[in-house]
This record gives structure tokens, C-alpha cells and sequence, in this order.
């Protein structure tokens, strides 16, 4: 399927909760999702006949500056050989994704990461802890408005 | 140190030609302890194979602490790591030597400026006796910092330090 | 051994048979961790219950690196410290994700060059992994063969770019250097001498029969849970997955090569086992092989470097790139805001994938097949960290 | 020996104390000459070069250097530890391995205790090491360590079945368990050395010897309680300097030893194999190390050449092929000699 037709037959399928599909003028298409409907659209995606989904290339945390977090799902199929982008926002004030990783085992370590590193909560995750860094870390580092510590267990971090 | 180190307050001819047994016994076996970090690791395992062949030194890993004489940093200390390589070290015995192998252990390396978890240097958790600089050092790099930590050995003695 | 462990741990009269479980730290120094990874392990006896893999301990904040140095460029050193079993496909995959993003073509000699140099990088990385597993079972010779025939490939490296393990070599847009004259002889001679060692190393480890005994049937991947946890590279391959990002979804030139993906059939024992996961490594080098000398014979003349600003900077966007490296499906999320230096570089690195079915493959195996599952997955602790 | 020594001195506790430590002056040169050959073997086996700078030619004085370094380390007790068993247990291993050279006769004129019961005490004596070692890998209070004893403990009790039965095979033959004695039914040409009687049955009886008594000297493919792969340094793990020495001093001291039984009681001994060409009690002795060096070289070549089992495995050989095997070929030679 092309990215047209995901989009047109999640739209019809989801309705008001995909918020955008940037198609065209634009290298890899995208489709926008309200950060609730993560995990039934993933799970439509895995087991829809026509989209298969079975493969998540990649989970991201990105953190988009005025207090906006994001997360990105890279998904492809094996079967039919297309590609999609899911993307999803969230307020820094609640940073709350459902999970994907029981849809997706691969899931439960990216989820891990991108909350060791952006603080996002994804809520049903069955082993949500740092994936990382140390447990007593402070701070969620990849944040933009992250400030290294200057101790870390008695140890000076910077130079 | 060792057992009868810095235990004697005078020299004399036969201390002299003890200091120079032992010392002679300590750096021509220098067992090293079997672990690496990072990319230096690689090159550390390259200088122990076939081609560079730290054996000829007398080098050969041990997996433990207890049973090994020098410690080869080899690669980025993190913040994690870095607790863990100062229980090995405590957990060898004396006389025991640590070569800290590549820019990450001496100072950060690339790291220094923007590495949230990487120690700049693991000489600010454990004590260092030679750096070996390069990023990585080439085995022949490391292989010279051998032979300055062996230098180092032979001038050791049992005889105190007076100030 | 495996009904031993299948069958139900109970007595006739129903009680189990079960003994306390004892917690053993494997790691982070530990001989065949591989690194710095730390495992923590439930054991019944010999008997493994669980594993619960702790990752970190080389957390080198590459992510954070990236979106701080001053222009595209500079990442690639970040790149190459990633990987640094296998430099140069990591340097590949950064920048084939920012010629993707900046929209640009490379010069055909630069793309040969790039095939040749990734395709030895591969073979090197195989080396190391296929010798650091003899290891793992605890036979010493034929890691120390195969890392006197990985010094050669190095010097090739070194001829090349002066430098032996992380090379800074793969430019946005280019090469840092040509190739030096004589190469393409050297390369060339290279192939002829390494073709029978691999069946030298064939015959001293492969299939000696306690090589075989310690990894068949050992640490079975099935196909569907390979896919499921977005297992890739020699991985899902010796899940006997037919799947290779250079064929399925191809970048550079790959597409003008003839070369055959290996897949893990079983040999020895069941498909997705220990043992063809090492084989797929074997034979892939034999593939590079082909590669290399289709590519040796082909290369035009020309330019290494397209023009391009040094401070480049693409438009507002963003471009998720996926590479085949030595150890699976290497992707580069790059977002640009259309500045010189990169928003978000987030790197989806192939081990940290491949490491996270360990306890699903580990789970009722004893504590000498724990050693033999991790070497077989082919983890490098600076990209399962990065 | 032992009468001329005691008229020499005319004192028999001296006497016996002296007998006790020829085999000393043997196993010490020789753990330091095998350590270096070991290193030498296996490098030369891999591409390398092995000790090259030490004292000079080939580093010969790379074990001396070793052994010095290991006495000036710090001897470490983990503050956990059974302080007791950890102090006893090198000891313990060490006397386990020596003793066993109390029965073997070296030449024709010296064995240290020519007991008839010599083959016997040399099986239960060496059993002494498995006690060492369940010691250290109990009191150093670290799981690998345990782990390592454990296996140690299983391997070597499992593997002294296959062994005392293939040396049965023998001992039906030669009707005595006097070592010296053994030695002297085979004196002649090779062609009376008992592995070449019964033939193929004492032949196999040998092979399941040899390889038994791989497992119970911990030398690859069998080496799991040290597997460095797998159990860090198995149950030495906590030990440092010399007691650490010590356990690698009984390690060499017990691959001669189980080569210099098989030498005995397969392969003549002190006999020379051309008859009486170079025969008498020195070049005894001359025959009788070469044979066992020969074996502790073999073992060599398999440490460097095979990978290790797995602990199943390992009992898997022991209990369903070696001793039914052994079982066999003591059936084979029974039937023939009733014949």
C-alpha cells in the first residue's frame, strides 16, 4: 500500500483521532496520532490484512522545545514491503504514551530508553525503569533544557 | 605494596640486589586482568593476539582480580562503571599497576564536553601509573606503556622514602 | 538435555521439585560479557530461570553529542565509536541518512569505494565475532586465526585512511581520502588469500563435533519471535528469515552486485539455533568476498567528493535511514531544524535490539548456554549502549 | 633405594623423611618447565611466539619470574570467608596430588613406598583433591567459586569410575596392584607392554583412561570447574598469590601424575622399549619421565585444539560411554584369560 492509502484507511478507520497525514512535499510521509489512540492504531496496523505491520524499525523520544515531547514509531512490514511513520505528541506536564510493547515485544526496551531519556511515562508498560543510566540519575538528559550534574555519587561530571 | 615493601629505613648491598630480584620477578610478570570497556578493548585483544603478542612480555589475562598484577583501562569509564572498576581494583592484590589505555580513561576523550555519564578520567577514581594516549592507541602504544610501567617497576624499592 | 528440562519439576505426589534459586551477577567484568554487559541470572543449580539483561554501563550520550557539535559532519567520529567492531558501517549509515536528507547524489566512485570498504568491514567484524565465540565455548586457537587474518584487512584499512579501528572515513558527500595506489592489487590479493581460510576455519572449529554439541539446538530463535522483538542482520537470518536490507531495501549501489543472502537452515540442528546464527556469519563473509571483487573489478575513476558546502545545512525535516551492518538493521533517525547542526540524531543500533530476546532464548537453558547465546548474538556494548 | 638409605644414614625416620621429598625435586623443576612448555606450545600452535623477553633465550626464565612474582603478592581473605578451609584447602590439594607420587616408581631402583596395594592407594589418595577443592570453593564465599567446586566435585567423582575400571582392565591381567611390579611383568621389547596385550581390549581400556583422566585433571575439552569462559577462575577464583601458586603447582603435578600411571601400567614404565638397549634403573628413569612427559604434552595439544562440554555432556560421556565401555573391555579380557 502506499502511504495514501494507509493514511485514507486509517482516517476512515480512526476518524478525528489522526490529527495529521503529511504525505506529500516531504521526504518520508508521516501520520499524526492523538497520543491516546497509540495502541489501538498499533494494534490495527499489526493485524489489519491489508497493513501487517509487523516489524517496529525503531521507537524515538524527541523532545520538540515548548514543553512538547513527542514519540515516533518507525514501522514497516515484511510481508508487504511498506513503510510508515506514526507520530504522537504529549505536554512535558503529562507525558503519558500508552505503550506499544505488547503489540510489539521490540517495544519494551525502546519504550525503556525513551523514557530514561525524555522522562516519558508509557502507561501499561510492563517493566517501566531506566534503561541506561544509573537508577539514581538525576534529570532525564536528552531533554533540551537538561543541566548536567555536578556530582554524581561523589564523582565531579564535568571536565 | 608488597609484603616487605617499605619496610626497611636503610639501604644496604643486599637489600639492593633483593629489590632488584623482586623488581625484576614483578615486571616480567605482569599478569593482566582480562577486561575491557570500549574500543580500546578491541585493540587490547588485538595487541594480546597473534600478531602483536603481548606473551612475549610475559602478559597473559587472568580473569580474576585477585590473581592479576595490572589493570589496562581500556575505553570510556562511564558514571555506571565507574564504582564497579573501583571495586576491582580494590579487589586486586598488591603490588598491583593500572595502565590507563586511551583518551577516554585519561580525560574524556571526545567525551569531555557534553558526556552527562562519562568520567572524565579514571584517574579520579582509581590511582594511575602510565597513560597511554591515543584514540584508540595502536597495540604498539600500548605496548610502550607496558615497557614504561616496566621501567617504573625497576626503580621501585623496599626501602622507605625519607622526605 | 532439553526433555530434562521441559518435563514438569514435580514429584509423583505433586510436590515440586524445585530447589532454591540462587542469583548470580554476571558481569559487567566478566570474560564472556563481551564488554561491560551486566547479566543477572536466576539460577536452579546449573539450570538458568531467568535473565534479566542490565545495559548502561558504556552509555557514551552519543544522542546528546550529536545535537551539540557544530555542524553534520562532526558526528560521523561519534559514529564510528559506536560500533567499533565495525566502524565503518556506522559511518554508512549516518551518512546515508544525511544525503538522504539533504537530497544529494555521490560520485559512482565514491559509492564503489564506500561498498568495498563496508563490505571488508563486514568481513572484519564477522572475525571478531565468529573468534570471540570460539572463545565463549572455550576453544582459544581459532580466535587468535582469525584475528591474524582480521590484521590484514586492517592494513588495508590503514593504507587507505591511517587509521586501524575507527577510520573517520565516510564524509557526507564523499570520502576523506582516495584510495591509495596499489589498493585495489592489495584487495584483490587479499580475497585470494582469504577464501581457503575460511574453510581452515571450517575445519578447526565449525564442525568440530563439540562445537557443534555446545551450540545445535542451543538457544533456539523461532522466525515469528525474531520478528516480533525486530530481531535483524545474522540474527533473523539464522532464524532462517530470508531478509537482507542490501537486497530488501537497497541504498548505495547494492543493487548492481549478484550475491546470495545466507539463511540458517538447521544443519546440525534446528533452524534459529546457536550454531547457524554463527554459520550465516561464516558464509556472509564468503558473500563479502563476492562483493568485494565484483566491486574491485568495476570501479570507474573519478571524483571523491561532491560539491557540497563544508557547512551544510539542510532544509527543516526529517529522514529515518536503515543500513545493513555487520550486525543487523542499523538505523539513523536524523531531524533537522535548518541549522548546521542536527536537532535529533537517534540511532537505532542492531544489538541493542538483538540483546533485548536474550531472556526470551535463555530462559531454561543452563548457565554454559548462557555464555554460548550471548556470543552468538553478537552484541558490541558500545552500540547496545551507545 | 630405600635399604641403602636407611644403612647410609642409619637412621630410617631420616631415611624415610628424604625418600619423601626425591619426588619434589622432580614435580618443581618440572611444573616450572611445563608452565613455560605450556606457554610455549600453545603459542607456537597459534601464530605467536610465546615468552620471548624473560631471562633471555625463549624466556625460559618466564616461570621463575612467576613464581617469585606470586610470593611477593599480597595474600588476600575475603573478610566473608571460612577463614580456616580457605587457609587449608591449596594444602589439602597440593598433599592430594603429591602423595599419589609416594606409589609410582620412577626407576627400577626407586618408588618411593613399594606397597602391594600401590595402584589402589594412588586412586584413593588423589580423591583427596576433590576434598580440596569442594573446600576452597566453600570457603571463599562467592557463588562461582561454588559453582566451579560444585562441578569439580561431580566431575572428577563420576570420572573415577571409568578410570579405576579401564586400570582393572590391567590389574586382571597383571594380577597384582604393586606398580612396581606391574612394571617389571612388562619388561622386554614394546610388544609386551600391556597395552598391546588382549588386544583390542586393554588398547580401548587406554583410551577410556586417557580420556578420564583428562576430566579428572580439569585439562580440556573437560575443564569446567575453571572455565574461564564461564565461571571467572571457577573455584581458585578468590585466591591470590601463593596459595593460588600452589593450586597450579598441584594442577601440573596431577596431569604428570595420571600421565605417569597410564605410562606404568599401559605402557611399561621405566621400560625401555628396545629391549635391554638403554635399559637399567637410570635410563629407567629417563624412559619412565619421557612417557609421562609425552602424555602431559598430548594433553597440551588438546587444551589449545577443542572447545569445552557442557556439564551435561560431561556426565553424559562419563556414565553412558566411558563406563560402559570400560565394563566391556573388563569383560573382554576376563573372557579371554578364562580361555
Amino acid at each position: 500500500m502506499s502511504p495514501q492509502e494507509i493514511s485514507e484507511k486509517l482516517q476512515s478507520q480512526f476518524g478525528a483521532a489522526i490529527l495529521e497525514a503529511k504525505i506529500e512535499g516531504i521526504i518520508q510521509p508521516y501520520i499524526k496520532v492523538a497520543s491516546v489512540n497509540v495502541n489501538d492504531l498499533a494494534l490495527f496496523l499489526r493485524d489489519d490484512a491489508d497493513m501487517q505491520f509487523d516489524y517496529l524499525m525503531c521507537l524515538s523520544g524527541i523532545d520538540y522545545g515548548k514543553n512538547v515531547l513527542g514519540v515516533v514509531y518507525h514501522l514497516s512490514s515484511m510481508t508487504k514491503r511498506h513503510k510508515i511513520t506514526v507520530k504522537t505528541d504529549v505536554p512535558v506536564e503529562k507525558a503519558e504514551v500508552p505503550s506499544v510493547a505488547d503489540v510489539w515485544p521490540t517495544a519494551n526496551w525502546h519504550e525503556r530508553e525513551a523514557y530514561d531519556m525524555y522522562g516519558i511515562v508509557f502507561t501499561g508498560h510492563p517493566d517501566l525503569r531506566r534503561m541506561l543510566l544509573p537508577d539514581d540519575y538525576p534529570g532525564h538528559p536528552l531533554r533540551k533544557d537538561f543541566k548536567v550534574p555536578e556530582f554524581y555519587q561523589g564523582m565531579k561530571v564535568p571536565y | 605494596m608488597g609484603l616487605l615493601d617499605k619496610q626497611f629505613n636503610n639501604s644496604n648491598v643486599i637489600i639492593t640486589s633483593l629489590d632488584n630480584l623482586l623488581n625484576w620477578a614483578r615486571l616480567s610478570s605482569l599478569w593482566q586482568m582480562q577486561f575491557g570497556l570500549a574500543c580500546c578493548a578491541i585493540e587490547m585483544m588485538a595487541a594480546a593476539a597473534s600478531h602483536y603478542d603481548f606473551d612475549r612480555f610475559g602478559v597473559i589475562p587472568r580473569a580474576t582480580p585477585r590473581q592479576s598484577d595490572v589493570m589496562i583501562v581500556a575505553g570510556t569509564v562511564t558514571l555506571k562503571m565507574a564504582s564497579r572498576i573501583k571495586r576491582l581494583y580494590d579487589q586486586m592484590s598488591e603490588p598491583r599497576y593500572v595502565i590507563s589505555m586511551g583518551s577516554c580513561s585519561n580525560c574524556g576523550g571526545p567525551y569531555w564536553e557534553h558526556g552527562y555519564h562519562v568520567l572524565k578520567g579514571v584517574d579520579r577514581v582509581i590511582p594511575v601509573d602510565v597513560y597511554v594516549p591515543g584514540c584508540p592507541p595502536r597495540p604498539e602504544a600500548l605496548m610502550e606503556g607496558l615497557i614504561k610501567l616496566q621501567e617504573k617497576i625497576r626503580h621501585e624499592s623496599l626501602v622507605k622514602k625519607t622526605a | 538435555m532439553s526433555d530434562l528440562l521441559t518435563a514438569p519439576v514435580k514429584t509423583s505426589t505433586g510436590r515440586s521439585l524445585r530447589s532454591e534459586e540462587m542469583i548470580i551477577n554476571m558481569g559487567p567484568q566478566h570474560p564472556s560479557t563481551h564488554g561491560v554487559l551486566r547479566l543477572e541470572l536466576v539460577v536452579d543449580g546449573e539450570i538458568v530461570v531467568d535473565v534479566i539483561p542490565h545495559i548502561g554501563y558504556l552509555h557514551r550520550c552519543f544522542e546528546k553529542h550529536s545535537e551539540h557539535m557544530t555542524n553534520y559532519q562532526q558526528v560521523i567520529p561519534y559514529c564510528d565509536r559506536m560500533d567499533y567492531v565495525a566502524a565503518m558501517n556506522m559511518e554508512m549509515g549516518y551518512v546515508v541518512a544525511v544525503e538522504k536528507l539533504l537530497g544529494i547524489q555521490v560520485p559512482e566512485r565514491v559509492e564503489y569505494i564506500r561498498v568495498i570498504m563496508n563490505e571488508l568491514q563486514r568481513i572484519a567484524s564477522h572475525l571478531i565475532a565468529a573468534g570471540t565465540y570460539g572463545l565463549d565455548v572455550g576453544a582459544f586457537t581459532p580466535f587468535l586465526y582469525m584475528f591474524r587474518d582480521r590484521e590484514r584487512i586492517l592494513d588495508l584499512f590503514e593504507t587507505t585512511c591511517g587509521a586501524r579501528l575507527l577510520y573517520n572515513y565516510i564524509w557526507v558527500g564523499g570520502l576523506s581520502h582516495d584510495l591509495p595506489p596499489g589498493f585495489i592489487d592489495k584487495a584483490k590479493a587479499f580475497c585470494n588469500y582469504f577464501r581457503p581460510k575460511i574453510k581452515e576455519y571450517n575445519d578447526l572449529l565449525t564442525f568440530n563435533e563439540i562445537f557443534i554439541k555446545r551450540t545445535a539446538n542451543v538457544g533456539v530463535l523461532p522466525a515469528d519471535v525474531a520478528i516480533a522483538y525486530g530481531c535483524s542482520g545474522p540474527m533473523l537470518r539464522g532464524s532462517g528469515v530470508d531478509w537482507d536490507l542490501r537486497r530488501d531495501d537497497p541504498y548505495s549501489i547494492y543493487d548492481r552486485f549478484s550475491w546470495e543472502v545466507q539463511i540458517g537452515k538447521g544443519e546440525v540442528g534446528t533452524a534459529g539455533d546457536c550454531w547457524d546464527r554463527y554459520m550465516v556469519r561464516i558464509r556472509e563473509m564468503e558473500q563479502s568476498l563476492n562483493i568485494i571483487e565484483q566491486a574491485l573489478a568495476q570501479i570507474p575513476e573519478g571524483d571523491i567528493a561532491s560539491a557540497i558546502p563544508r557547512r551544510i545545512r539542510p532544509n527543516a525535516g526529517e529522514v529515518y535511514v536503515r543500513t545493513e551492518s555487520a550486525r543487523g538493521e542499523l538505523g539513523f533517525y536524523v531531524v533537522s531544524d535548518g541549522s548546521a547542526t542536527p536537532y535529533r540524531v537517534k540511532a537505532r543500533s542492531p544489538s541493542f535490539v538483538n540483546l533485548s530476546v536474550l531472556p526470551e532464548i535463555c530462559r531454561g537453558s543452563m548457565i554454559a548456554d548462557v555464555v554460548a547465546i550471548t556470543g552468538s548474538t553478537d552484541i558490541v556494548l558500545g552500540e547496545v549502549d551507545r | 633405594m630405600e635399604q641403602p638409605l636407611k644403612d647410609l644414614l642409619s637412621n630410617d625416620v631420616l631415611a624415610y623423611v628424604i625418600m619423601a621429598f626425591i619426588p619434589l625435586l622432580w614435580i618443581v623443576p618440572y611444573a616450572l618447565f611445563a608452565v613455560w612448555l605450556e606457554r610455549k606450545v600453545s603459542a607456537h600452535m597459534q601464530d605467536r611466539l610465546g615468552p620471548m623477553r624473560v631471562g633471555g633465550w625463549h624466556g625460559w626464565a618466564q616461570t621463575i619470574a612467576d613464581i617469585l612474582k606470586l610470593v611477593q603478592k599480597e595474600d588476600i581473605v575475603p573478610s566473608a570467608a571460612d577463614k580456616k578451609l580457605h587457609f587449608l584447602s591449596p594444602w589439602v590439594v597440593f598433599i592430594g596430588s603429591y602423595a599419589a607420587f609416594a606409589a609410582i616408581p620412577f626407576s627400577s631402583a626407586y618408588v618411593g613406598s613399594n606397597i602391594n596395594l600401590g595402584l589402589f592407594y594412588v586412586i584413593a589418595v588423589s580423591t583427596l583433591v576433590v576434598v580440596g577443592i569442594l573446600m576452597a570453593g566453600w570457603s571463599s564465599n562467592n557463588k562461582w567459586s561454588l559453582f566451579g567446586a560444585m562441578r569439580s566435585a561431580a566431575q572428577i567423582v563420576s570420572y573415577e569410575i571409568p578410570t579405576a575400571l579401564a586400570l582393572l582392565a590391567v590389574v586382571m591381567i597383571a594380577g597384582t596392584l604393586n606398580l612396581q611390579e606391574i612394571n617389571q611383568q612388562q619388561t622386554g621389547w614394546f610388544w609386551h607392554w600391556y597395552i598391546f596385550k588382549k588386544f583390542p581390549f586393554v588398547f580401548v581400556a587406554f583410551i577410556i583412561y586417557f580420556v578420564a583422566s583428562l576430566a579428572e585433571t580439569n585439562r580440556t575439552p573437560f575443564d569446567l570447574p575453571e572455565a574461564e569462559s564461564e565461571l571467572v577462575a571457577g573455584y581458585h577464583t578468590e585466591y591470590s598469590g601463593m596459595k593460588f601458586a600452589l593450586f597450579f603447582l598441584a594442577e601440573y603435578a596431577n596431569m604428570f601424575a595420571v600421565s605417569a600411571i597410564g605410562a606404568t601400567l599401559f605402557l611399561g614404565g621405566w621400560n625401555s622399549p628396545f629391549g635391554d638397549f638403554l635399559g637399567g634403573p637410570i635410563w629407567g628413569v629417563f624412559w619412565f619421565l619421557s612417557k609421562g612427559m609425552f602424555f602431559v604434552v598430548v594433553q597440551m595439544w588438546l587444551r589449545w585444539t577443542l572447545p569445552r562440554l557442557r556439564v551435561d555432556q560431561l556426565m553424559y560421556v562419563s556414565w553412558k560411554v566411558l563406563t560402559p565401555w570400560a565394563f566391556v573391555c573388563i569383560l573382554g579380557v576376563g573372557f579371554w584369560m578364562m580361555m
